[in-house]
């Protein structure tokens, strides 16, 4: 065999800490190696040349580059093998920077690991066997959860391509949480007016089929193929039929007592109700458990009577659908953190404390006060935003919900402009980090007051007599440092807005099991690389939106965009390349015992009859080389390709 | 005393430098004479709308330095300034604050001295007054020149060149009274208000227009807060040593090296021509110190400081003479009668050689070779 | 965050951080307000960046403090604790003078090297003449439930305060000790009434070498809580939870478990459970008074007896025994008509 | 309620002009002690709220110029500022004629001497006419139900405290702390707005000629030379003082 080794320096990340010449003498030594060079990067197109040069001019059969993370460059490596006509699989990559450069503080036993890794990929990669890389056809539709701004935005593009779109709501309408707003910053557009066209325009794309009160419940399959369920909850009301008139809600003799969830529970609505006006589809829908039909199936149902379109059916029922797609596009969104775990904050307990998406509902027109803010019955005279609620706190939320300071900002700027409180916002950092947004946060500056500081403490307990008199007022107290002056103050506010954290939508976890992929320590959905691959999830999995991490409008529409310029780019290609690394059956020694079946996370394997014996067959178009079959299978009958046990023998022990 | 303004804060203080602050603390870092405690803090205090009873306030010098260091155009002199208007207004002043104050009131001057004996020095000289000549420039003279005995010798010395150059000029004599620059910057626009009417109408009563004058502190009020036609004596000595009229025929074989006055840097942007003055001077060699021209540190003598001394801890005067010793300069050249009182004073207490002369006192010497 | 959590905040020239950001950059500067932190916690627990500043940040200034300028009062009490093992400057033979007051013998765990439960009343508990009717109340209890305990003769000031002053010496001097007399002797677990004490036998002391069972009294009767039999109590109270039982070492509950057991109407005070205010006995304290007196407007005793006494009840039922002291002088200084209770001596009302 | 004395003397800043039979200042100013005075009668009413009034005591030629020191009074607290034209005379006739003017008052203040009454006896001598307490040299006053509790300078940084009872008169030395300052535009507004009430008191003249009595001037000697010469020159006249 003949092995070529290139050492990569990585600018200064591996060559700044590793001893390179001593790394490129040991590999001179070992066996089968015909050629070591080093460069500065491997990776650059130099450096490609260099490894093309060696394996036409020296004949290499195999090649080992040591540089950073197989996850970075293993793929352009293969390419550069396969252009060079060698099957791209004679390749290792020994991983001397994440594993050793970066993580080690003795650079002599640094260098000696290194050696390690290298000695043992090129033991390593003298096992390997030629693989061919499997084509898939692509399925040409495409499966977008969330109906957010995010979902919708990849929709729209999508569908405007031509490909056929299934938006997956959860709730009865569209247009998530943007929805509830009133204005957006930093150009305080009203929300509405950009949202809706939108909504509406998913409404009537021929290429979408929407899907809402519904919810993925299982998908199979992989990139390009994937068979995914679909429940569809009743509505009680034919979204075909129904004009959207709201003769039946207007007609229904609950009173509206039940706190309306789009609302954020600061308004009502009855069992039979709309989210909000402009909800799409705009049907209304029944809460089964909520309808006197359904509870005590005594109502006179005037509903029905009222609704001329004969729209109303009681006797509808759950029904799941099935579809086939090629892509996923996750949009799930967020959720606001409970403000409630925060107990000195009396989220819950007083009525002066709101939340941040409570309060953009009472801006809002559409919303329960018709955009008047009211706290205990008259407009506030002095407020306070608190910003950080639940974010960068190490008991709560630990990252930094990015869009807080914006909005904290904008609710300031618009409380100010519609009731002339005193407005403080109380910050820990300012980050207006957009474009923009310092203009804008320097503009807002003009009318409010900050003060740098956390909130300590909302308290209607006083600690003198004039504080006494602002709490018999129904104003709550807020304790804080102004960091800037070092000095604690008590202040009384007729009204608090907390800034809760974002954090990943319900049942994020749920959907995460069900597509087979991974998040990251705060909840949302992991990507692969945050620079070079920041919407994808797994191969043809891909992810848009607060579901990715906190963001705001702006950059959730562009990844949306991005997330179905991917998808779009797949199915216009027509095929999937499959990683050939997959598991196989040897059927001489596979018992059928079918103990590899259930611990697939793919279901890829299922045990089927072969001339007469039971046998194990791997789907290899389902199979994304996770190993654990392999490792199950009480008598080897399953091996992995690039994975024998005999390359990881070779492998092991060249470590040692 | 604390004051909770709800509304529109900014315009009752009348200084709206204000919500651009973004708190970096440049200003307090760059100060050569805060403590910590301004001008940023002091900023978020006035942010507050909180006002209280700062006594750092008035170790504050107006020299402007932090304005220039300032990343939002915030002003943070002109927020001390608004500080110091505040409490005067509260009644709230330190005793030397009170004393120069009152001093500038009652006998136009910041040392008390009888307003009769303001015409004093220009008894032996033959010295042009306002009743007794037809004149197109009127010398407002300035009241460290007028009773200072450190800087009556350059007085006198103007008075010569004034003379020699035959340029046609008359000095009030005791009708003189006070500019009001640093009562202005004190912040105690009454009083400043007063003097301006009083100052209008001498001018008027004497058909003054325009007004030639040493002091960049008279300077720089009668330029941007009188609005008068108004020329710096180094203006004039500029002008006529490059049209020749001055011959700066005696060397002057020193290292010399020159302090800008913030009222004539900072406040009036004019830093190449005492420099370039020096510069004609032969023999003279120019030197520049570590701080200079925009970064240059005050002598410690602006807003109501001259007439008792700073009250600091730091003396910037005594920074600043260390710093041109650093640079090995015999000679520190000053442009400003309230330089030369403090860099003097500091020069001897730090007990070194250097000597501080006025750039009139260099070039006359370079013009009568006498006078040093 | 810290610093408007503190109860003293608006009384203090440093907040709490200003000293975290002095410990920082290294560079110290106090005045005596530093002394007036009563270790509750409050800014430890809700700190969104998990500092430890009640126990190691303030400690460590106050530790540079203690080398300049201590008040008198503190380093008289230090003074005591170092020479006599107590705050109180008392013989060491009069900590179990108690034993002699109560109508049954109570064993000495030196005469009887070993036993169930080695009960460990703490200073306060020994010879703060209040504190001993608790402490007494206590031992009334365990011979109720025929259980075998004993006590110490030897102990010393189990040192929780001097921790928090920054005494670091004298704190590990009380420790070292103790813990050698414990570990001569076997058993199984150790009951205290004494909230500090309880934490730094849980939490510290395992640094110096203990390995034992610690219980304060109010988790050893709930978990008991079936041995009693107990008449209604027509008494309305509310419970104030101690910094170093409830915030410090999450237990809300125990304490709860019983009154609600003995059927107590129960109020809750508006701060309640990991929000309670702190009763100012802790970190030293309930020895500064004087100081804390010159220092702040309303001492917390006052404000969380007063903010009891608006709710109308008939007791505050504490489980710290600091809190006596302070509460009852607290209510004699404001003129109230409230009683401060033990969990103990409830309950031992109730069995009446 | 409280009366406060200030009377006008010449400004000895801008010098005097001495003539034959009389000296003649170029500029009276309120003398600077009885401004003290009105401190501490602001202070009082400050802390006690009392009513302060001012009376100002100017001959013909400081008449005018007395007006500033009054409003400035008024501009710090003062209630009510009068004043009164008196001849050239001396102090018993002043109290003579204000003395039923001062009758109401419970504390009257004034300095305890002024510069062209070195002697110090204004207060003193109203005082008598009144037949109430008088103490001079005061340096803080605090008011205790009817009595008021003072403390009198003694000297070398000695106090006395005394409590007397009200009515009474004090003669003020000193300040606990420096004179508050007037911002000016207050002082305009104040100008503007108060007025001085003028109080027609008959006063005699008793004064009919000052006279300057140029004091011998001392023979000072300047000794000129080197330190040794100068040193040989002063030993000679030491010499010449011993024997």
């Amino acid at each position: 065999m003949r092995v070529g080794v290139y050492i990569c320096h990585c600018g200064f990340n591996i060559a700044g800490f590793l001893d390179i010449d001593e790394l490129v003498r040991y590999a001179e030594s070992l066996n089968d190696v015909v050629i070591v060079r080093d460069y500065r990067f491997m990776c650059s197109n130099p450096g490609q040349e260099l490894i093309r040069d060696d394996i036409e001019k020296l004949n290499l059969d195999r090649v080992v580059v040591a540089a950073c993370s197989p996850n970075l460059h293993e793929a352009t490596f293969r390419r550069v093998l396969s252009e060079s006509g060698l099957n791209p699989f004679f390749l290792q990559i020994a991983n001397i920077r994440e594993q050793c450069s970066w993580v080690h503080s003795d650079k002599v036993k640094a260098t000696e690991k290194a050696k390690r890794i290298i000695r043992s990929a090129v033991e390593r990669v003298k096992h390997h066997t030629a693989l061919e890389s499997k084509r898939v056809n692509v399925i040409p539709r495409v499966l977008v959860i969330g109906g957010g701004i995010a979902g919708i935005s990849a929709s729209l593009l999508i569908a405007e391509a031509g490909v056929e779109v299934y938006l997956v709501e959860r709730e009865p309408t569209i247009g998530g949480n943007m929805a509830k707003f009133d204005k957006v910053f930093p150009t305080l557009d009203c929300a509405a007016c950009i949202l809706t066209p939108k909504m509406t325009a998913v409404k009537e794309n021929p290429n979408i089929k929407l899907y809402t009160n519904s919810e993925v419940v299982e998908v199979r399959g992989s990139v390009g193929n994937f068979k995914v369920k679909i429940r569809v909850k009743p509505r009680f009301i034919d979204e075909d039929a129904c004009t959207g008139c709201m003769e039946c809600v207007d007609s229904c003799l609950y009173y509206p007592t039940i706190p309306s969830k789009f609302d954020e529970k600061i308004g009502f609505r009855k069992p039979i109700y709309m989210p909000f006006p402009q909800a799409i589809p705009n049907t209304p829908i029944i809460n089964p458990d909520e309808c006197l039909y359904f509870i005590t199936n005594k109502c006179p149902m005037y509903c029905e009577d009222v609704c001329e379109a004969d729209a109303i059916n009681f006797e509808q029922e759950e029904r799941i659908e099935e579809v086939e797609v090629g892509a996923i596009v996750i949009a799930t969104g967020y959720k606001l953190f409970d403000p409630s775990e925060i107990s000195e904050y009396g989220y819950g307990r007083y009525k002066n404390v709101f939340t941040a998406l409570q309060v953009e509902r009472m801006l809002n027109s559409t919303g329960p006060t018709g955009g008047r803010i009211v706290v205990n019955g008259r407009e506030p005279e002095r407020v306070a935003i608190v910003h950080c609620v639940g974010s960068r706190d190490e008991r709560y939320r630990r990252y930094c919900s990015r869009v807080c300071c914006m909005y904290s900002l904008k609710l300031a700027h618009l409380i100010k402009e519609r009731t002339n409180a005193e407005v403080y916002n109380f910050y820990i950092d300012m980050r207006a980090f957009g474009k923009g947004y310092e203009e804008f946060y320097r503009s807002v500056l003009e009318e409010v007051k900050v003060v740098r500081g956390k909130v300590a403490e909302i308290t209607d307990i006083p600690m003198n007599d004039d504080e006494r008199r602002e709490v018999e007022r129904g104003r709550v107290i807020v304790v804080f440092e102004d960091t800037l002056l070092g000095r604690v103050e008590r202040i009384p506010f007729d009204m608090v807005i907390l800034s809760p954290a974002i954090e990943p939508s319900d049942g994020t976890k749920e959907l995460a099991r069900i597509l087979k992929v991974s998040l990251d320590e705060n909840g949302f959905f992991r990507e692969i690389h945050p620079k070079l691959a920041p919407t994808v999830v797994a191969p043809g999995i891909f992810v848009c939106g607060c579901a990715q991490g906190p963001k705001d409008i702006q950059d959730s529409v562009a990844q949306a965009e991005s997330a179905a310029g991917q998808a779009l780019s797949m199915i216009n290609r027509g095929f999937v390349e499959l990683e050939p690394t997959t598991a196989y059956v040897d059927e001489e020694k596979c018992s059928g015992c079918g103990m590899c079946v259930p611990v697939c996370p793919f279901q890829a394997i299922e045990v089927v009859s072969v001339n007469g014996h039971v046998r194990a067959r791997i789907d290899e178009s389902l199979c994304m080389g996770c190993g654990v079959c392999a490792a199950s299978c009480p008598s080897r009958a399953i091996r992995h390709r690039l994975f024998e046990s005999e390359t990881i023998r070779a492998e092991i022990l060249s470590l040692l | 005393m604390v004051e909770v303004l709800s509304e529109s804060y900014q315009n009752k203080f009348g200084y709206e430098g204000l919500t651009r602050c973004y708190q970096c603390g440049n200003c307090t870092a760059i100060c050569p004479v805060s403590d910590g405690r301004f001008p940023r803090r002091l900023i978020a205090h006035l942010r507050w709308g909180r006002i209280e009873r700062f006594d750092e306030v008035w170790l504050c010098l107006q020299c402007k330095l932090c304005d220039e260091f300032c990343p939002r155009d915030t002003n943070p002199s002109l927020a001390m300034q608004t500080l110091k208007r505040i409490s005067v207004e509260n009644g709230s002043v330190p005793p030397h604050i009170g004393e120069f104050l009152m001093n500038v009131y009652r006998r136009r001057n910041p040392w008390g001295h009888s307003r009769m004996k303001r015409g004093e020095w220009m008894k032996d000289l033959n010295v042009p007054t306002v009743k007794d000549c037809e004149f197109d420039w009127l010398w407002f003279v300035g009241c460290a020149n007028s009773f200072d005995s450190r800087v009556l010798g350059v007085t006198e010395k103007i008075a010569r060149i004034l003379n020699e150059l035959e340029i046609s000029y008359a000095v009030l004599g005791r009708d003189e009274g006070c500019c009001g620059n640093d009562v202005k910057r004190i912040g105690e626009d009454g009083l400043f208000e007063l003097l301006m009417e009083e100052n209008f109408k001498v001018f008027k009563r004497y058909g003054v227009e325009r007004i030639i004058t040493h002091s960049p502190h008279c300077y720089n009020t009668f330029k941007n807060d009188y609005n008068i036609e108004v020329k710096l004596f180094l203006e004039l000595l500029h002008d006529f040593i490059n049209d020749g009229s001055v011959e700066l025929k005696h060397e002057f074989k020193k290292v010399v090296t020159y302090h800008d006055s913030c009222f004539l840097g900072r406040y009036n942007n004019i830093y190449e021509l005492p420099r370039e003055i020096l510069r004609s001077v032969p023999g003279l060699k120019l030197v520049e110190m570590r701080s200079n021209r925009r970064t240059s540190i005050c002598c410690g003598g602006g807003a109501g400081n001259i007439a008792v001394g700073y009250q600091g801890k730091v003396q910037p005067s005594i920074l600043r003479v260390k710093e041109a010793l650093d640079v090995n300069a015999d000679v520190l050249a000053v442009a400003c009668p309230f330089c030369k009182i403090m860099l003097e004073e500091a020069s001897k207490s730090v007990n070194c050689n250097l000597k501080v002369l006025d750039v009139v006192d260099i070039v006359y010497h370079s013009m009568y070779g006498e006078g040093l | 965050m810290c610093s408007g959590s503190c109860p003293y905040g608006e009384s203090l020239d440093f907040t709490p951080r200003m000293l975290v950001l002095m410990s920082n950059f290294g560079e110290v500067r106090f005045t005596d307000t530093i002394w007036l932190c009563s270790s509750c916690y409050l800014c430890t627990f809700r700190c969104p960046s998990r500092i430890k500043i009640t126990d190691e940040v303030l400690p460590k200034i106050r530790e540079i403090a203690l080398e300049r300028e201590v008040p008198e009062e503190l380093s008289r009490t230090l003074m005591n604790i170092m020479r006599y093992g107590n705050p109180f400057g008392l013989p060491q033979r009069e900590r179990v003078g108690w034993v002699k007051e109560l109508e049954f013998e109570v064993p000495f765990l030196e005469d009887v090297k070993r036993t169930d439960v080695l009960f460990i009343p703490g200073c306060y508990g020994s010879y703060h003449s209040r504190c001993r009717e608790v402490t007494k109340t206590i031992a009334r209890l365990f011979r109720m439930m025929d259980l075998d305990f004993a006590v110490l003769k030897g102990e010393r000031c189990i040192g929780d305060h001097c921790r928090l002053l920054g005494e670091f010496g004298l704190f590990e001097e009380l420790a070292a000790k103790n813990v050698k007399l414990l570990n001569r002797y076997e058993f199984n677990k150790i009951v205290t009434p004494d909230a500090h004490a309880f934490n730094s036998l849980k939490n510290e002391y395992p640094k110096f070498g203990l390995s034992a069972n610690v219980l304060h009294h109010s988790q050893f009767f709930a978990e008991n809580i079936e041995n009693f039999e107990f008449d209604k109590l027509d008494y309305k109270v509310t419970y104030h939870d101690p910094c170093f039982i409830g915030r410090w070492n999450g237990d809300f509950q125990s304490s709860r478990i019983i009154l609600e057991r003995i059927g107590v109407e129960l109020v809750e005070m508006k701060r309640n459970r990991e929000n309670a205010l702190c009763c100012g006995g802790g970190g030293g304290g309930i020895w500064l008074d004087s100081l804390v007196r010159s220092k702040v407007k309303e001492r917390l005793s006052e404000r969380r007896v007063r903010e009891a006494y608006e709710l109308g009840v008939d007791v505050i039922v504490t489980s710290c025994i600091l809190d006596i002291p302070m509460f009852e002088d607290a209510i004699k200084v404001l003129n109230l008509d409230v009683r401060v209770m033990d969990i103990s001596e409830i309950m031992m009302e109730a069995l009446r | 309620m409280i009366c406060v004395i200030v009377r006008a003397v010449p400004d000895l800043v801008e010098g005097l002009e001495i003539e034959e039979r009389d000296v003649r200042p170029y500029r009276y100013i309120a003398n600077e002690l009885d401004e003290y005075a009105v401190e501490h009668a602001v202070s009082l009413k400050e802390k006690y709220n009392e009513r302060v009034e001012v009376i100002g005591i100017a001959s013909e030629d400081a008449y005018d110029e007395i007006d500033e020191s009054l409003y400035m009074a008024i501009a710090k607290g003062v209630d009510k500022a009068y004043k009164v034209k008196i001849p050239k005379t001396t102090s018993y006739k002043i109290a003579d004629a204000l003395s039923d003017f001062l009758k109401k008052f419970d504390i009257i203040l004034t300095g305890t001497l002024a510069v062209d009454e070195f002697y110090g006896v204004l207060g003193a001598t109203i005082a008598d006419k009144l037949d109430i307490p008088y103490v001079g040299g005061v340096r803080s006053i605090e008011i205790e139900g009817d009595s008021v509790i003072v403390k009198k300078e003694l000297g070398g940084g000695a106090y006395l405290v005394l409590k007397v009872k009200k009515p009474a008169l004090f003669g003020i030395l000193s300040l606990e702390k420096p004179p508050r300052y007037v911002p000016i535009s207050k002082l305009r507004s104040v100008m503007r707005s108060a007025e001085i009430e003028e109080l027609k008191v008959k006063v005699e003249e008793d004064v009919l000629d000052v006279r300057f009595l140029e004091p011998p001037k001392p023979e000072v000697e300047f000794i000129d030379g080197d330190p040794e010469e100068v040193a040989e020159k002063l030993a000679e006249i030491i010499r010449g003082l011993i024997s």
